[in-house]
């Protein structure tokens, strides 16, 4: 009876209605040059409006030129459930595959900040709205792995409407999965940098994307378990216009800083270093490129091997 | 081209065949029956004391989620579980199961207590879902189950869930990461209500049971997908036609359960745990990754 | 400018003015004879109302006769600061010793109840309205030391109006010492049952008292930091006629349960049941008189040492 | 007849004494002089870096106290304290420097995580008390005071506390057990304000200086007593006369200490902490003993 995935808002602001240019400001109707916007790092000039960042430009913004590695680029959705709503789930992968270039909704991987390392795992709201399936699931836990092993701070960026229906349980076990990794990381001291960006919603928020050593957000983002039009249509509540929003979050103390996008870079290299040891000086980032190898064997669990699946051999 | 191992192939011709799809619909209606078992009924069967332990010492008592030190088969646990009411007046108070923050803040609570003390923990999922309203969103509904999560992530001692009617969503997640997790016949476990899948996907709610054959929340499902360990089987007709006889196959499941995840030495237990649900997921791979940037 | 500690009301729900016999019941203004009230449980049989109790008739109520034996009833205070407010502290303690024939607001012992051991620390508010100072604070800590050697739960029964002023910061500090033996008791894996009686108020409910793994009241008992009258006189709030008592704590988290004193010890028997291992069975508490030895040595602190004083010797 | 230590006669003597009472009235105007430095003034004259970790992930950020992450002399630290405002809105805003239980809440969230990173903690103290307020109530004022109390005592990373201004009752000492325990110079730290004292035992909240002599809430009563380990001193004329001066003498005080915490191996921290509040209190003996009952 309570839907709690959440059919999310378009990013920004904008009325509901009429179909705008993704390049229009939403808030203030400025209207830029794909160039002109991407230099801005997609905050409007004019009045500060963030537009939605894609992984790989976001990867851009935030990382040191040529230093991000990417982990975990060949795991794609494998639909075990032969999903079917009006169109099937895998002509949905494809359509979403052609339009973003990504194969699933977050990209993993490694990279330096400043001259820091980290690893990094950025979401794609672009991609099937940023849902949270097996492949999202497994490329987290595949940067969390190389935070892990290198001793590195895992950051990551999220936009999402929430877990992917078309998986259900699947999706579903993908909140215990990715919080387990945050365990591992908080098992072995490995600081978590968790970025909230518009939206960030359902089962992401209620799983690792809440649990960073330091969460921050991004202005004007939502960020909600429940969607506003869910909360209004299940309890019949009204929602004010700052429901969920990332400064209403400050306020209600689940937010450590909203922080503009401008600002985000040098924000993440002055909590690298606060996160490195003593007297550290960042330097080059000289570990290799990392191979994949078996994890601890599941003493109970046979399911593994029942599906001859799970982890992927490097 | 996504490759996919054979048994990928297998589930998928499986589902395709849409087998058992009129009792998908029969679940979904067993596991909401307002007649059926819940926590506080299967409770008073399986356990010969308990104390309730109330509060999230922070805001309030959510009686949507009871937790309670309890004496099961001579040993102390800690059993958690979410609790529907019977009548208007007792749904009400308990909010038909939907808790609020304060209600995964009391789990966690207890949670801690058990790990403290080194009690076992048997949880009872039963809810439609974390209560989606303005004060719970505002009182960090997300966070709190995302912590709850982390909690029985973190604890050493031994956890077997149970899915026993409605298993909805992260609020019902939120009490079920554990070493061992069972499923009865007719409960059902899914990311979302049928009716909210189809509202979103077919965007008509009334597309609820073409919903629900789609996504599968059943018992058989989740055993082939490797979500759950077991299938606890119910009397004829389901749990509801007979609790006593429900609750003793119920017992006979957790008590072997228990006994599983006891086997596990105390030092293992918590990275075992993650392992198992690390394994959670179906994935193909492709031979060409994505270009690099940067 | 904050007073916390408080000048607490006298128990019961009476209205100021007119002094009443004790054995009246405030609330129903029933009278009853001493042995009458006593055999009671000094719970009205009329109308309910829980009178107070001292603690050594506390311990008769709870505890299998003749199982009871007493730790720490020959320490006192000694009024290091030399505290004279209209009276001397020193005036004070005398009196109170010859009022209540205890040596101070707290008894701390070990006994069986139900057959199962248990160390016990049972507050008296007719000694000085239970405060807290550096007696109290030893002998509860001499209670958790036995519970701590013998694996057997403490249980506490606290009614305090808060911390003693007339020894300032050493009565402070009894608030992070008892709170540390909890931790002590904690990181030993012993079970600590809180059971607060009218009135739990500041030091004692804001330390030891709220870090019960289960914690219980008696009906109407009020719990608050500051209590209803600071409130008001501080903040200028209106105070609800049900502020700090027991049935709100409940209602607001606080709280497992609001026993009635009549069924206090068979829920602490269930509750030595529910903490005992596995398939145990009520027995003999044979453990000898508790001989109170040397702590660890603290490496930093010399204040031992210089002031020549510190933890007894038995 | 109740058998006390030379050392509590010599302490009753020089108490008895009344020397330094004009001190004491002194101390207690500079500990609330509005122009003395609060915790902001000397974090940014100490740390190198900061980054401000904000609220409880419950209910909302007390910004009464305030917690950070700190680049202190080379190496990163948690920093904890309160935050008194400078003007009208700012008080307002942080509503004296005095939390409800979400400042609290936050602390134990800081402590958690300098505990999870292995970051030594730095406090500074400097409250009129824990607000008294029916919300903070009804929110658990009291339980989480002592909750915070526990996290401090559970932590193995060092810990140093300085009260700098005002030390007011539980409201303080919520973040002030530490391996060392610092006081400045015109700092105050009692269980009551005086004026509260007075209201109580004179019955009259005017004889707050007379409070003030008995109870003696000054850092060498402190000293005396054992409370604190040593006392930072200040400028000639208070901490606010030369703010950047009092900011030298802190920052020295707290580097020492913390060394002095740091050599505590850190499997004995938690125990040796609780070791050294356990021996805080003076108390006598008598002969016989009251009798048993039972
Ligand atoms: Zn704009
Ligand atoms: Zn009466």
């Amino acid at each position: 009876m309570t839907p709690i995935e959440v059919n999310i808002e378009r990013p920004g602001g904008e009325e509901s209605g009429g179909r705008r240019h993704p390049n229009t400001c939403p808030t203030c109707r400025s209207h830029y040059r794909e160039d002109e916007l991407r230099h801005a790092q997609r905050v409007c000039p004019h009045c500060g409006h963030h537009f939605a960042v894609g992984a790989m430009e976001r990867i851009e913004q935030l990382v040191d030129p040529g230093t991000f590695v990417e982990i975990g680029s060949d795991l794609r959705a494998a639909d075990p459930l032969a999903f079917v709503d009006i169109k099937p789930y895998i002509d949905r992968l494809s359509a979403a595959e052609l339009q973003t270039g990504l194969g699933d909704s977050l990209v993993a991987g490694h990279g330096r900040i400043v001259g820091r390392g980290a690893a990094l795992a950025v979401m794609d709201f672009a991609f099937m709205g940023g849902s949270m399936g097996s492949v999202m699931g497994e490329r987290f836990c595949l940067a969390a792995d190389h935070a892990e092993r290198f001793g590195v701070p895992l950051i990551s960026v999220t936009a999402s409407g929430g877990a992917r229906m078309q998986e259900n349980i699947l999706a579903l076990m993908q909140m215990a999965k990715t919080v387990g990794a945050v365990d591992g990381l908080r098992e072995a001291g490995v600081p978590y940098i968790s970025i909230l960006a518009h939206p960030t919603t359902g089962g992401v928020i209620a799983s690792f994307a809440s649990l960073g050593d330091v969460v921050v957000a991004e202005p004007g983002a939502l960020l909600s378990f429940a969607g506003p039009r869910v909360v209004e249509q299940t309890t019949g509540e009204k929602t004010a216009a700052d429901f969920g929003r990332a400064e209403s979050n400050l306020r209600l103390g689940q937010l450590d800083a909203v922080v503009p996008r401008r600002e985000l870079r040098g924000e993440l290299a002055k909590l690298l270093m606060l996160f490195s040891p003593a007297e550290d000086e960042p330097t080059g980032d000289n570990e290799p490129l990392m191979t994949i190898v078996e994890g601890d064997a599941n003493p109970i669990d046979k399911v593994l091997g029942r599906l001859g699946l799970g982890r992927r051999r490097g | 081209m996504v490759r996919v191992s054979d048994e990928v192939r297998r589930l998928r011709k499986r589902f395709e065949a849409r087998a058992e799809e009129s009792h998908i619909w029969d679940a979904v209606q067993l596991a909401r029956n307002p007649d059926r078992p819940y926590t506080l009924d299967y409770a008073e069967r399986l356990f010969t004391d308990a104390f309730e332990l109330r509060g999230d010492r922070a805001f309030s008592d959510d009686e949507a989620l009871i937790t309670m030190l309890a004496r099961y088969h001579g040993q102390t646990v800690v059993a958690i579980g979410h609790q529907k009411g019977r009548d208007l007046s007792e749904r009400t108070r308990r909010m038909f199961g939907m808790p609020h923050p304060e209600g995964y803040r009391k789990a966690m609570r207890a949670v801690e207590l058990a790990e403290r003390l080194g009690y076992p923990i048997l949880t009872f999922v039963d809810t439609p879902g974390a209560y989606p309203g303005v004060n719970a969103e505002e009182r960090g509904q997300a966070g709190m189950i995302a912590r709850s999560i982390l909690s029985f992530c973190q604890a050493s001692v031994p956890i077997v869930a149970t899915v026993i009617g409605e298993g909805g969503s992260g609020g019902a997640l939120a009490i079920a990461v554990a070493d061992r997790v069972l499923m009865q016949q007719n409960a059902i476990y899914s990311v979302i209500s049928p009716e909210g899948c189809a509202a979103i996907l077919w965007k008509d709610s009334g597309q609820a049971r073409k919903a629900a054959y789609a996504f599968r929340p059943t018992a058989n499902a989740c055993l082939d997908l490797g979500v759950i360990d077991r299938i606890v089987e119910e009397p004829k007709g389901g749990a509801h036609e007979d609790v006593d006889a429900a609750a003793k196959l119920l017992d006979d499941a957790i008590r072997h359960a228990l006994q599983q995840a006891e086997m596990i030495p105390a030092a293992e237990r918590r990275r075992a745990r993650r392992a198992k649900f690390r394994q959670m997921g179906v994935w193909g791979v492709v031979d060409e990754p994505t270009g690099d940037i940067g």
